[in-house]
């Protein structure tokens, strides 16, 4: 088959991944049903929308340790205006995206502006969204908010005994704008151009400086969203929500194909970076025999099998 | 020859005013000073030749020029408007389009999109937000054909040769309509077919009134393109001439501020007399699926071996395969009789052979390790990490190189990063001659290197060879090629076509290409 | 305004480690100022005795994983895996000593299980094993650094876990708490162990060939490869060493708290080591590196923290004055800062000019 | 007849006292003949929502589970009773206002321990005299039981004017992290230090290395109660290191195997299942070290 050496990653993801889920399905009865893959998508919405955002961070070179603490603070912030300040959602939601974004391009004006690396810039705003959340509440805020709970509770009937959430939806949607936004728009370009090489992107007069901003405001809009998807699917605000996405993230766009040292890469395989680990602990789950460390140590394991069969994948078809 | 006040008016050109006029320029780069008190006038309608030994100051003029250094201090005017770019993306908003003189494209990208980008093609739909990649690809492809490069447009630039990749550049500064286009270098490894197409696209612009800026170490070239000329040395302004009424002599007097002797120190004849010792390197049915066809190939002690072929002849992939940088599917390389394994650069550099590479930027110089770094680097890696060679040794070393190369530096500890395009090449190349290999493999040693560097790394080259080191030399210069070989093997379509005698023409070597079409 | 002392002024700018100094200096005097009686070293039991001796203390185990760390990093890596490295070697050092204690009738004794010099090597090999595996993903396999560590990361804290049985292995063999608690010639015994290695990298680097190939390795692979350079094993030694410093970082650490917790040993080091190398002035993308600087930017780091504890910061703003400090103390090491500062302090002054 | 599948969702390994709660469930279990489907969540209220869900997948007859925390957990539970599954909290409730949603809830109150440990205080109190100045270890800033010992104990310590908190940091219930903290503590107060509340066992632990190496003496200089009562407490409090301990026991297993017996036996169980929980002065400690299980 001719198929263009790009897309090798991509196509590998995929079909690892099919062949895990068919490894589950026969191993595991109740595992092969269309809820169970649906809820794949249902449980890691949250990790979708925020790992999207990473992608174009990574794709231009560079990386964002903040995600996981912004969704948090999101969260925490929404929980607080929702519930003890009784704000309403159409105000409130705005401004926590409104937050995220604003945090994300004061760390991508810091990284551009003083030349800073992004990995502690971000390091930084990890600590301080975290710490912010403790500054509101250290104990959970739960929501109780009627709409709120009620939208979190909507499922909808994609055929009989299959549903899926709102924040599903909206996670594939995101993914949909994502794409369009990576392959067929200036910015999508620039970012993928930057990834390149920064320098050559500058010399062939591309807008370097404002893309590295809006990439990290795009990151951190995502991982607002993100937020506030998770207080959907939590229905509670918490400083400890969240703890170690980034790296979930990082990993996903990893294993969908992207390349870390940028410029390389799909938004489409992030999708299936997410779903991959998902199906990883999913098929733990189903197992259910496991003790906490064993959890552990066959979670690295799978992660191995599925990174070292990506790769002689590619190498093979090279 | 006469030199033009630039002060006064002289001739018609000066009647009207410049498209762009820089004027008392100067640059420094911590204690070097750059560009000192520089003028530049360039015209519509004309092609203007920016001249100079490396490390003379064209690129930085050029760079100052667009924005990407800021001028300590001087001005530019563009049609009598002062103005003061601050990019490159600044520069071309004011019609200034520029090829700059290391390829600086994004080489994951799609050749298409490197021609095109920030300014991709748009579809109606959706506001003009979405890019029409069709359109775009045709466009691409159209543009290439002008420069007569027929490839796939969809193919990541990366997959060619830094002299496609340089095709590509040009291709993109040729696309951005701008009144004012400057190329630095460009043709520095395009052989003479693809110089040729060049200059009649550029002869076309200039017909259409568009004012060109063209730097080349090529003198037959300048004077077939261009009509003016500005001579550069050591950051100064020598003079702005007519090219017509500056002969080469005079020129390059006024580039290096004295005659050259234009005699190689040692030829290919000097050599006849030597006995033809036995083949040190021989390679029989040397293969590797797409990238060279079957070959056989020997090479003597001694031997300086020229390597003919048109662009994307396979010429650098056989070199990767000798130097094992790439592992061979078919065939065997003996070294003296015995059978070897080139599985790796490091054995290849143990086993006595070298390699100075084609694309100086990717796979030459290290740019934040110093120029004494850089040149010691081949040696010490034969030896490995221990021992080691003392600073005091290192820079011994590379003192002798910058002497022996003409190697343009403050100092051996500087990044070699910060030094000309020319004095990088020269650098690379001491590196190898450092490690006194057998056999030393030349892919395009002397790209972007000046008449007079060129001289001295031939004279230094030959010399080796006169003392046993074979060379296995590969030029897109076929004038060059043929110069200095004892022997000629020519290559086609990733395979050898014929081998041709030393003293042989260059049209020789092209009528043998041509055959085997 | 040049005054004979401006260059010595502005060699000492120029310095590699003269902003990681200025902001270490800067935080001991805000601990200082905040909690008299910081810089008092009593004279106690036979070795110096106050904050600064326990900051010292602290920092050795992150000195010595930064250190690794720095050299992964000089080789375009990076290596997240390092804290279960340290929970790995803990256990392992914990669980062949061991010990346990005994009741016979009421009076209570001490044995130890294995010699404690093999548990020590023992340690020390599953460490640098570790590194090894994840220099071979690296180099042979070709995995991206981060992924191929995160591998061990989640992994390795399991094989702790399993190791010890989730438990917490208290260690009762008295000598083994030297290496942690001891005290040489009146300073910890750690800090001699960090500075070791340290002399002995530094060393390395220096009087033999490694350090230059292990830059042109981080700055162009491709080029360095082509001009001979092993790379691939390079950078697997470069992955073992890591591992080897974070085992011994796991030993002093289970050493000072007499036990080892599969769990929380060496919880989130990795961040902080890699905080350590960029302050300590070590681009992330490879190439130069400065092991003096790493040095110094572990101790920030653990000043710092001590800083926090011993000011009576509430816990719930721990995180804020971290991220605080760090926003603070990369800006002033930013050269474009700085000189954007300068041209704010300056343009008022300056007149029409092009500059 | 088939086993019982009892889906059982753990929040991790991330101390002994959870080893030991997860150990006692698995023997209970494998006595019981009860087919256990055990997930480990890592600390992860996401991850234990995912686990539910895939015990509905697979159709279990009853779920139990220790919530990571008290908050957010309607929308599973929701969707866990619409399948007709009965569930089971251990070890810490949670704050759904629609309690029928839960069948029952089994575990320690931390609010409780805190508030013994205030309790055995206020009575020492009476044989000190002057200021009490007591430093707190706190858990790991947010977790439950941190909150909750924390507001227990100074709900009771409040009644006693002379017992002053001059401290109070976290130390994240691990060992090191106690050490290093009460090493900062001594600095900066030294000697003013009376009384040492932790949070649990190892945070008491690693401090009281560190009050050793500062030349002191543990509970003769230095006061120390902590939570818990894992075995390493006991073997401390022989070495006459460590005051008191307040007992928080992690055997569920019986009790909750019982429990999902009756369920399907069809009992009703009580809302509230108490665990029996003592607290250990140093004085019992040698007697009782014998028979204790973690
Ligand atoms: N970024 C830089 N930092 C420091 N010095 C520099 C830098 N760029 C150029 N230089 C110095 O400025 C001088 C002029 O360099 P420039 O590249 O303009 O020469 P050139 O005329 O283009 O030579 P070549 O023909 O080899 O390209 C050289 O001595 C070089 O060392
Ligand atoms: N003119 C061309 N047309 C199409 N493809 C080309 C051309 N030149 C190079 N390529 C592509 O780039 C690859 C690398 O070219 P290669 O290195 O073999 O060229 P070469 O023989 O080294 O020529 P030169 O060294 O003069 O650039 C070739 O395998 C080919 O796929
Ligand atoms: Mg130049
Ligand atoms: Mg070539």
């Amino acid at each position: 088959m001719k198929l263009n050496a790009k897309y090798l990653p991509l196509v590998a993801t995929v079909s690892l991944f099919v062949a895990m889920a068919t490894f589950g399905s026969v191993s595991y009865n109740g595992f092969f049903s269309a809820q169970v893959f649906l809820n794949l998508l249902i449980d890691n919405a949250f990790l979708v929308i925020v790992a999207v955002g990473m992608t174009f961070v990574i794709l231009t070179g560079g990386i964002d340790l903040s995600v996981g603490s912004v969704v948090a603070l999101s969260t925490m912030v929404l929980a607080e205006l929702v519930e003890h300040q009784h704000w309403n959602l159409g105000l409130a939601i705005p401004l926590v995206l409104l937050m995220g974004t604003g945090l994300g391009a004061f760390m991508g004006w810091l990284i551009q502006r003083f030349r800073l690396q992004p990995f502690i810039v971000t390091l930084a705003g990890m600590f301080l969204a975290r710490g912010l959340c403790y500054v509101i509440s250290i104990d959970s805020i739960s929501i109780t908010d009627e709409t709120y709970t009620a939208l979190a509770q909507t499922r909808v009937p994609l055929w009989p005994d299959a549903a899926v959430s709102l924040s599903a939806i909206l996670a594939v949607l995101v993914l949909l704008a994502a794409i369009f936004m990576a392959h067929a728009t200036e910015f999508g370009r620039t970012v993928y151009a930057i990834g390149g090489s920064e320098q050559s992107a500058m010399l062939m007069g591309l807008p370097v400086a404002r893309t590295t901003v809006l990439v990290y405001s795009l990151s951190g809009f995502c991982s607002a969203l993100g937020g506030v998807v998770f207080t959907f699917y939590m229905l509670s605000g918490y400083g400890l929500h969240a703890i170690g996405l980034e790296l979930d993230a990082i990993a996903a766009v990893v294993i969908g194909g992207t390349l870390l040292s940028g410029g390389v890469g799909y938004v489409v395989g992030t999708l299936f970076g997410v779903l991959a680990l998902g199906l990883i602990q999913t098929l733990i789950m189903f197992d259910g025999s496991l003790s906490s460390w064993w959890t552990r140590i066959v979670i690295g394991a799978l992660l191995l099998v599925f990174c070292v069969l990506q790769r002689l994948f590619e190498v093979r078809k090279k | 020859m006469s030199k033009t006040d630039i002060t006064k008016p002289a001739s018609g050109r000066d009647q009207n005013t410049p498209v762009l006029e820089l004027s008392g320029i100067n640059k420094q780069f911590g204690a070097v000073q750059a560009l000192q008190n520089v003028k530049l006038r360039l015209f519509a309608g004309e092609i203007h030749a920016l001249m100079g030994q490396n490390g003379a100051g064209k690129s930085t003029l050029i760079k100052v020029l667009t924005g990407v250094y800021p001028a300590d201090s001087g001005e530019i005017r563009l049609r009598g408007q002062p103005i003061r770019p601050t990019s490159t993306l600044h520069a071309q908003h004011l019609g200034i389009s520029t090829v700059y003189q290391e390829v600086n494209l994004c080489t994951n990208l799609s050749v298409a999109e490197n021609i095109f980008a920030g300014r991709y093609p748009r579809h109606g739909a959706l506001q003009g937000w979405s890019i029409d990649w069709a359109r775009m690809q045709q466009e691409a492809k159209a543009l290439l054909q002008r420069l007569n490069l027929d490839i796939d447009v969809t193919q990541p630039l990366s997959s060619f040769s830094v002299a496609v990749q340089q095709m590509v550049a040009i291709a993109r500064g040729l696309s951005i309509s701008a009144q004012v286009l400057i190329l630095d270098e460009p043709t520095s490894s395009l052989d003479d077919d693809e110089v040729e197409r060049l200059f009649v696209v550029l002869r076309q612009l200039r017909d259409q009134g568009m004012a060109i800026v063209f730097v080349t170490h090529f003198l037959g070239q300048m004077y077939a393109l261009c009509d003016h000329i500005t001579v550069l040395r050591n950051g100064e302004l020598v003079g702005e001439y007519p090219a017509s009424e500056l002969g080469q002599g005079a020129l390059i007097a006024a580039m290096i501020g004295r005659e050259l002797d234009a005699s190689l120190g040692a030829t290919p004849a000097d050599q006849a007399g030597t006995a033809p010792a036995a083949d040190w390197l021989t390679t029989r049915g040397l293969a590797r699926a797409g990238s060279v066809k079957p070959m056989d190939l020997s090479v003597r002690p001694g031997e300086v071996v020229g390597i003919g072929g048109l662009l994307g002849s396979g010429r650098t992939e056989l070199a990767r395969l000798l130097f094992g940088l790439d592992r061979s599917d078919a065939g065997e390389i003996t070294l003296s009789g015995q059978t070897v394994h080139m599985d790796s650069p490091s054995t290849a550099i143990k086993l006595g052979l070298g390699l100075c590479p084609e694309d100086r930027k990717a796979e030459g110089i290290i740019a934040e390790l110093s120029v004494r770094e850089n040149i010691a680097l081949a040696l010490q890696a034969r030896q490995g990490l221990w021992p080691f060679i003392s600073r005091a040794r290192q820079t011994e070393m590379a003192q002798h190189y910058v002497k022996a190369l003409g190697i343009k530096t403050s100092d051996v500890d500087t990044p070699i990063g910060q030094l000309s395009g020319g004095n990088q090449q020269k650098a690379v190349l001491a590196r190898w001659l450092a490690t006194q290999p057998k056999l030393l493999i030349l892919d395009e040693p002397t790209r972007g290197i000046d008449i007079a560097a060129k001289q001295e790394i031939m004279n230094e080259i030959l010399t080796l060879a006169k003392q046993g080191m074979a060379v296995l030399f590969i030029s897109s210069e076929m004038s060059e090629v043929v110069r200095v070989a004892d022997r000629i093997v020519v290559m086609r379509d990733h395979a050898k076509v014929g081998e041709l005698p030393a003293g042989s023409s260059d049209h020789a070597v092209y009528a043998l290409i041509a055959e085997h079409a | 305004m040049s005054t004979s002392s401006e260059p010595l002024f502005k060699r000492l700018l120029s310095h590699s480690l003269f902003w990681p100094l200025v902001t270490l200096a800067l935080i001991l005097v805000v601990n200082a100022s905040l909690n008299q009686g910081f810089w008092v070293l009593q004279w106690r039991d036979g070795h110096l005795y106050g904050s600064l001796i326990d900051i010292l203390n602290r920092s050795a185990p992150l000195m010595l994983v930064a250190l690794g760390m720095t050299l992964v990093i000089a080789t375009r890596g990076i290596d997240i895996s390092v804290g279960a490295v340290v929970a790995i070697s803990a256990s392992v050092a914990a669980l062949m000593i061991g010990g346990t204690l005994v009741i016979n009738n009421g009076v209570p004794t001490h044995v130890s299980r294995f010699p404690m010099p093999l548990a020590i090597v023992c340690a020390l090999l599953v460490a640098l094993f570790c590194g090894l595996w994840n220099g071979l993903l690296v180099a042979k396999i070709g995995l991206q650094p981060i992924i191929a560590t995160l591998i061990l990361m989640v992994a390795g804290r399991g094989i702790a876990q399993l190791a010890t049985g989730g438990q917490i292995v208290t260690v009762y063999y008295a000598p083994y708490f030297y290496i942690g608690n001891g005290f040489l010639w009146g300073l910890p015994f750690a800090l001699f162990i960090a500075g070791g290695t340290f002399l002995a990298v530094h060393l390395l680097v220096t009087r033999t060939a490694l350090g230059m190939f292990i830059q042109a390795i981080g700055i162009n692979p491709a080029a360095a490869r082509l001009a001979g350079v092993r790379e691939r094993l390079i950078t697997v030694c470069v992955y073992a060493f890591c591992g080897l410093t974070a085992g011994i970082a796991g030993l002093i650490i289970s050493s000072n708290v007499k036990s080892a917790d599969g769990n929380n040993a060496g919880n989130l080091m990795e961040l902080d080591a890699i905080l350590a190398v960029t302050l300590g002035g070590t681009l992330l993308s490879g190439g130069r590196f400065n092991l003096a600087g790493t040095m110094v930017g572990a101790l920030i780091i653990q000043t710092l923290t001590s800083t926090i504890y011993s000011i009576g910061v509430p816990p719930e703003i721990n995180l804020v004055v971290k991220a605080v400090v760090v926003f603070v103390v990369m800006l002033l090491q930013s050269a474009e800062f700085r000189r954007t500062v300068h041209g704010w302090v300056v343009r008022p002054a300056a007149t029409g000019g092009a500059v | 007849e088939k086993k019982i599948v009892l889906g059982f969702s753990q929040i991790g390994a991330e101390s002994e006292w959870r080893t030991a709660n997860t150990n006692s469930i698995k023997e209970t279990a494998a006595k019981e003949g009860i087919d256990l489907k055990f997930s480990d969540a890592q600390q992860k209220q996401e991850n234990q929502i995912k686990a539910l869900r895939s015990f509905i997948a697979q159709k279990v007859d009853v779920i139990a589970f220790a919530p990571v925390v008290e908050s957010g957990w309607d929308t599973v539970l929701k969707e866990i009773k619409a399948a007709k599954i009965p569930v089971i909290l251990t070890d810490r409730s949670v704050d759904s206002k629609d309690t029928s949603l839960y069948v029952t809830f089994m575990g320690s109150d931390f609010t409780e321990e805190g508030r013994k440990a205030g309790r055995w205080l206020v009575e020492k109190a009476k044989t000190m005299k002057g200021d009490i100045n007591v430093v707190e270890l706190q858990g790991t800033v947010g977790s439950g039981p941190a909150i909750d010992r924390k507001k227990g104990f100074e709900e009771i310590i409040k009644a006693e004017p002379r017992i002053k908190i001059i401290r109070s940091q976290t130390g994240d219930f691990t060992r090191a992290k106690g050490k290093e903290v009460m090493e900062a503590f001594l600095k900066a107060e030294g000697k003013k230090i009376n009384v040492l509340y932790a949070h649990n066992d190892d945070m008491a632990i690693g401090a009281i290395q560190a009050i050793e190496e500062a030349g002191l003496k543990p509970s003769k200089d230095i006061t120390i109660i902590s939570v818990d009562a894992v075995k390493g407490a006991f073997e401390a409090m022989m070495a006459g290191k460590l005051d008191v301990t307040v007992e928080c026991s992690p055997l569920l297993g019986p009790q909750l195997m019982s429990a999902v017996k009756d369920l399907m036996a069809g009992k009703t169980l009580p809302r509230r299942i108490v665990t029996v929980e003592g607290i250990f002065p140093m004085e019992v400690a040698a007697k009782e070290f014998p028979n204790r299980k973690y």
